[in-house]
């Protein structure tokens, strides 16, 4: 018996609407047909009047779960596509966002994005947004990177009374599977050291842990590099603690991304570990992140565009050469 | 003012149409005395005025049971914010920036709001609140609490502009929400006329795209608003789902202190949208047999006094101290480190 | 089909109907295509048809006027790229991603275009396109070229729900330009049903809210769409500004070629909405005299050769190669440094 | 004789409207009453027909900008507010950003937005917005700190084939004077050395670089030091000859600006500079942002949440410390 990550979203959300009379889930087609990827099948059957499908109305869909949010549920939005928020990204940074500071009242509401690149998905079914919602102060941004993350995440998520903005990663729908989901998972904001090493720190978070791993995988095989790999997990607040903590053991940084390159996770990762972990590189720390052009159709060319194994290794190589 | 709206529905025409007059004037008065503090540089950032939109804000905000119901208010509520309950207090203290206020200086002028209370605290993005409403809503069906209740919203003309109003009133339409949502069109937003905001003939002519129902209002007879507002408020209430109330009226001043209005007509000033809704009501409540000339010059003193009272008690507020400020946008911090 | 449509005025109404018939069984033959090499394992991504909208869409692009008119198509429009002129190829090379298709592989399947064509690429945020096209069509007006020029846009029941559809719209009206927008309500935007997503009775009560005119039309019925379409256009090509036209119908497969559509009700395939207009086209060019069932034949035939040689070229050209790619997002990259 | 930072602006429109027929200008109030700033003041007169009032639709907006482009022109959009583009978010980032890209037809609208912070000006008339268009590909962004800059980068912006977003900085409007607007200025894409010095180096850009000349300033005068500050002028992209230049030849970095800390400018121009000048640096990088909240009302706290010559001055002294 095996749960795929997908899996362990929908289960999330069962045991949510099971045990939590304030959940209730918001999105397109997430109804009756169980969303564009099955991650709430069944739900509404199970839980009558509780699981709706929203107009195609991005920014309202975000309104009315802070309203949901403000008058005591626990709403949980699906986006049909990560790429899909971007009309609705004033309602989660603007109201959302600042509704905590203003006036004293959180909003706990988690949006759920799908994310990132398929081959074949192209400039507007694959992007990583992670970045444009960090930016802003008061959402809280996670990456969940395993089945088990994704699984008690999303249940964390949900007890937050703070936005989430939950990014889940379409390659791992179905791809990624385990056998069982773990009974407990760290708390939000709290990195994982995925794979131990001592040469060198991969920073990575979604489905980059992955790609790490293999490249580790491989230098080691080929090189016998002990290479770490830290999974970020949530993305803002950022665990500074365990990234500088790995690059003290390793002394090399490479932080790793499938978002465009200006700005994002692994421009503040290196800054920040330039800035307050200087003493401890050895080397240049390194960045790595998908290229400077939209998420391109053609499986060639979407390949190319995205970090993969062979090129983390390439960049590795470089890395701990110098 | 905080006496139940339940009442509302048992109060008489004369007790109604008083207490909505009563809410106007204390949000003329208090306006008045803002724009003073603005000119006279006590107010920093700027001043928003509802004057000539009284009479439909508060007849609206007095239909509202706090407590109950939800209610957004946008730019040019305080009509509908007092009639709802806010104290003037409350209004003093975010203009003024007090850190005791309900914003603590965190938020000014108009973006503010009691929440827990069911006043939404506005953001600047017009329409953004249609949908907050409506979740609102939403939640109460949810929890088995929506029976009797409304939510309403304000909104500009040109904030009918935006794809959140859209949006918003149609996700409402198709929950069947009891939402009320009232047009002001005041014939400009900021600088721009209706003949550059929109192609159809009357604003009204949206209601039935949405499948709501749609009232048309004179906005500045005050009679008439407060027929309106307590029919479509009582349609709502009573489970006709949304309901959209289009109001004519002007302006009577700029869109904000700042601004002298210069490119509003004469003609448009000079005619009937151009009464004061203040004036008309004062007519009406007497000619009713209401109340007398001189029970509103009595209120008149001893609401200016309140408000004058409030007003200086916020100046004398401490103001927010950034030594002592929590620079911290989520509520539960210990989810990770801060990023300084 | 490069004919340019200056002709359509002058076109009789038997050579109209067998112009946009030969544009919609080219649209049906390419799609049958395209599923099943879907199917087969050779399209990646994924496949969205048409099928049962063609006559709606291929009426539409029959209308206007290549070089001179603009059209943005949406999902669900072969037939109106057809009939507007788009290349066999152009489709095929997209779908299967040659590097030698409008978009070079960079992007697939319905968002491609030949925007200096006056054939816009389509992003997937629905609804985005009513503001470009009228965007075009004012710079037109800003020319001096606008005389006599037209554009379209199309859109299903779902994306009228966007902020992006309303304020483009309502842009378009403002400035009363010659916007054709047709409104395919096939009854579901991918499983979500009409109740939830609208509450007014007929999407074309939208209408008169914009301040444009409305048509309601059958869109299984092919002479009707043909006339509607050709009445529309004309009136925004001759200064009547936006047209809003709602066209009735059902989507004969899925959202995508993955879906199997099976939320879509039985009833509702049996009904009248769920006539292929194929078929009704066929008998009505044959009941009207239009054409002989034997020509429909052989232009079955005829048509068939040419997108089973498209579809066969296309598959032998180059893939985009990522050693050669120009990863570029700059026309002018000399603008500064590449931040790889 | 002198001319403000707001005075180039409108005079760079009225040049561009003047020089070259495909210009228009659309945007909300801008035509009679020629904007809520005054950017546009009398050109509706001047050219009848060429500058357009727009509904309250800034999705729409931008939506008419790229199909006008299209079509052959040249608009100009203003945002009343920057905050209000996040409305627009989505026609800017997908529709014009990726649009070069996939149709090899660049689409040239420049959107101006009214950026940063004054006092009183609150969580949503105040944000600095380069960080989120910068992350998109396709789109330039420049940030003009000077009279002359926001004079000319305008006419470049409006020259460029791609689309750019133009952040002009409200606190400058009428602050900021020149006796004349310089004959010429660099090309878009160019940093410029505002302040030459030698211990250390604050890049900085748009308001920010006056806070830094002030503080460099002082620095001076109370103990010497001599500090260089770079203005970026274009945050995307980033001219990093320059800054690596400076960083080479002061040993000593400060990222300086206005925007929230998360990821954004700074955290770029850190991560660049740690990673490809890593060995020019004698000190850890260091980086100085608003503070991690939405832009406070009051100015109290408005002054305490953004850098000010006070705070950077104490930034600059643990850096030269090191
Ligand atoms: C989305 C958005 N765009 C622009 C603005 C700037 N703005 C504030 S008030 C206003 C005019 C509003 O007009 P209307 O909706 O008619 O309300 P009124 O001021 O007339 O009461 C504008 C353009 C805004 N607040 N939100
Ligand atoms: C803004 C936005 N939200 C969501 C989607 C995902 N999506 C693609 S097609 C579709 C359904 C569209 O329905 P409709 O407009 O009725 O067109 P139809 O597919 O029926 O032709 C959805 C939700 C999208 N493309 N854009
Ligand atoms: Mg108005
Ligand atoms: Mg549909």
């Amino acid at each position: 018996m095996s749960i795929t990550y997908v899996d362990a979203i929908l289960e999330a959300q069962d045991h949510l609407l099971r045990e939590d009379p304030r959940v209730f889930l918001y999105g397109q087609d997430i109804s009756r047909f169980g969303g564009a990827f099955k991650a709430t099948k069944g739900l509404a059957e199970a839980y009558p009047g509780r699981v709706l499908d929203s107009p195609i109305s991005e920014d309202a869909m975000i309104g009315m779960a802070i309203g949901a949010a403000l008058a005591g549920m626990r709403p949980v939005v699906e986006m049909q596509f990560a790429d899909f928020s971007s009309i609705a990204f004033n309602q989660i940074v603007n109201h959302a966002g600042t509704h905590f500071y203003r006036t004293g009242m959180p909003v706990p509401i988690t949006v759920r994005l799908p994310s990132g690149g398929t081959p074949g998905s192209g400039p507007f079914h694959s992007q990583s947004m992670e970045a444009i919602y960090s930016h802003y102060p008061g959402l809280v941004v996670v990456t969940p990177a395993t089945v088990s993350d994704a699984y008690h995440m999303l249940l964390q998520s949900v007890a937050l009374d703070d936005p989430v903005v939950y990014c889940e990663h379409k390659f791992l729908y179905r791809w990624l599977k385990a056998s069982s989901i773990d009974r407990e998972a760290p708390p939000l904001g709290q990195a994982r050291i995925t794979r131990p090493g001592k040469h060198a720190t991969i920073v990575a978070y979604s489905a980059m842990v992955h790609e790490a791993v293999r490249a580790a995988d491989r230098l080691k095989v080929e090189s016998g590099w002990e290479i770490e790999v830290v999974d970020l997990r949530t993305v803002k607040p950022l665990d500074m603690d365990t990234v500088l903590a790995s690059v003290a053991r390793t002394g090399r940084l490479l932080a790793l991304g499938e978002a465009f390159p200006w700005g994002g996770v692994t421009a503040e990762v290196v800054a920040r570990v330039a800035s307050e972990g200087f003493h401890l590189l050895d080397a240049p720390p390194k960045r790595f992140n998908s290229r400077d052009t939209p998420v391109p159709y053609h499986p060639n060319l979407w390949a190319a565009h995205r970090p993969t194994p062979e090129t983390i290794c390439l960049a590795m190589r470089e890395l701990l050469a110098f | 003012m905080p006496d139940t709206a339940e009442s509302i529905e048992l109060l008489t025409d004369r007790e109604h149409a008083r207490k909505v007059y009563r809410a106007m004037l204390e949000a003329r008065l208090l306006e008045t005395k803002l724009s003073s503090l603005y000119k006279a540089g006590k107010i920093v950032g700027g001043v928003y005025l509802g004057k000539g939109q009284e009479a439909v804000s508060a007849s609206l905000g007095s239909c509202l049971i706090p407590g109950t119901d939800v209610f957004a208010p946008l730019i040019r509520d305080q009509g509908g914010r007092t009639a709802f309950g806010e104290e003037v207090i409350d209004c003093a203290r975010t203009y003024l920036g007090s850190a005791e206020g309900p914003m603590r200086g965190r938020d000014g002028n108009i973006h503010r709001g009691r929440p827990e209370r069911g006043m939404l605290a506005m953001i600047s993005h017009l329409g953004a609140a249609v949908s907050v409403v409506a979740g609102w809503l939403l939640a109460r069906r949810l929890q088995g609490r929506l029976e009797g209740m409304v939510g309403a919203t304000c909104i500009g003309d040109g904030a009918t502009s935006t794809g959140a109003f859209h949006e918003g009133l149609n996700a409402a339409a198709v929950e069947r929400l009891p939402l009320v949502v009232v047009v002001a069109n005041n014939q400009f937003a900021y600088s721009t006329p209706n003949d550059r905001q929109f192609a159809c003939e009357d604003l009204l002519d949206r209601a039935k795209g949405y499948g709501v129902r749609g009232y048309s209002v004179d906005g500045t007879d005050f009679l008439a608003c407060l027929r309106v507002m307590r029919e479509a408020v009582a349609e709502a209430r009573r489970g006709g789902g949304p309901q959209m109330v289009v109001a004519r009226l002007l302006r009577l001043t700029g869109h904000g202190e700042h601004d002298d209005a210069s490119y509003v007509p004469e003609s448009l000033k000079c005619g009937a949208l151009g009464q004061d809704c203040m004036a008309v009501a004062a007519g009406q409540l007497v000619e009713e047999g209401y109340a007398e000339e001189a029970e509103l010059a009595e209120w008149q003193e001893e609401i200016g006094e309140k408000v004058q009272a409030a007003l200086a008690a916020a100046q004398r507020d401490p103001k927010p101290d950034p030594w002592r400020e929590q620079w911290e946008a989520f509520s539960m911090p210990q989810t990770g480190d801060q990023n300084a």
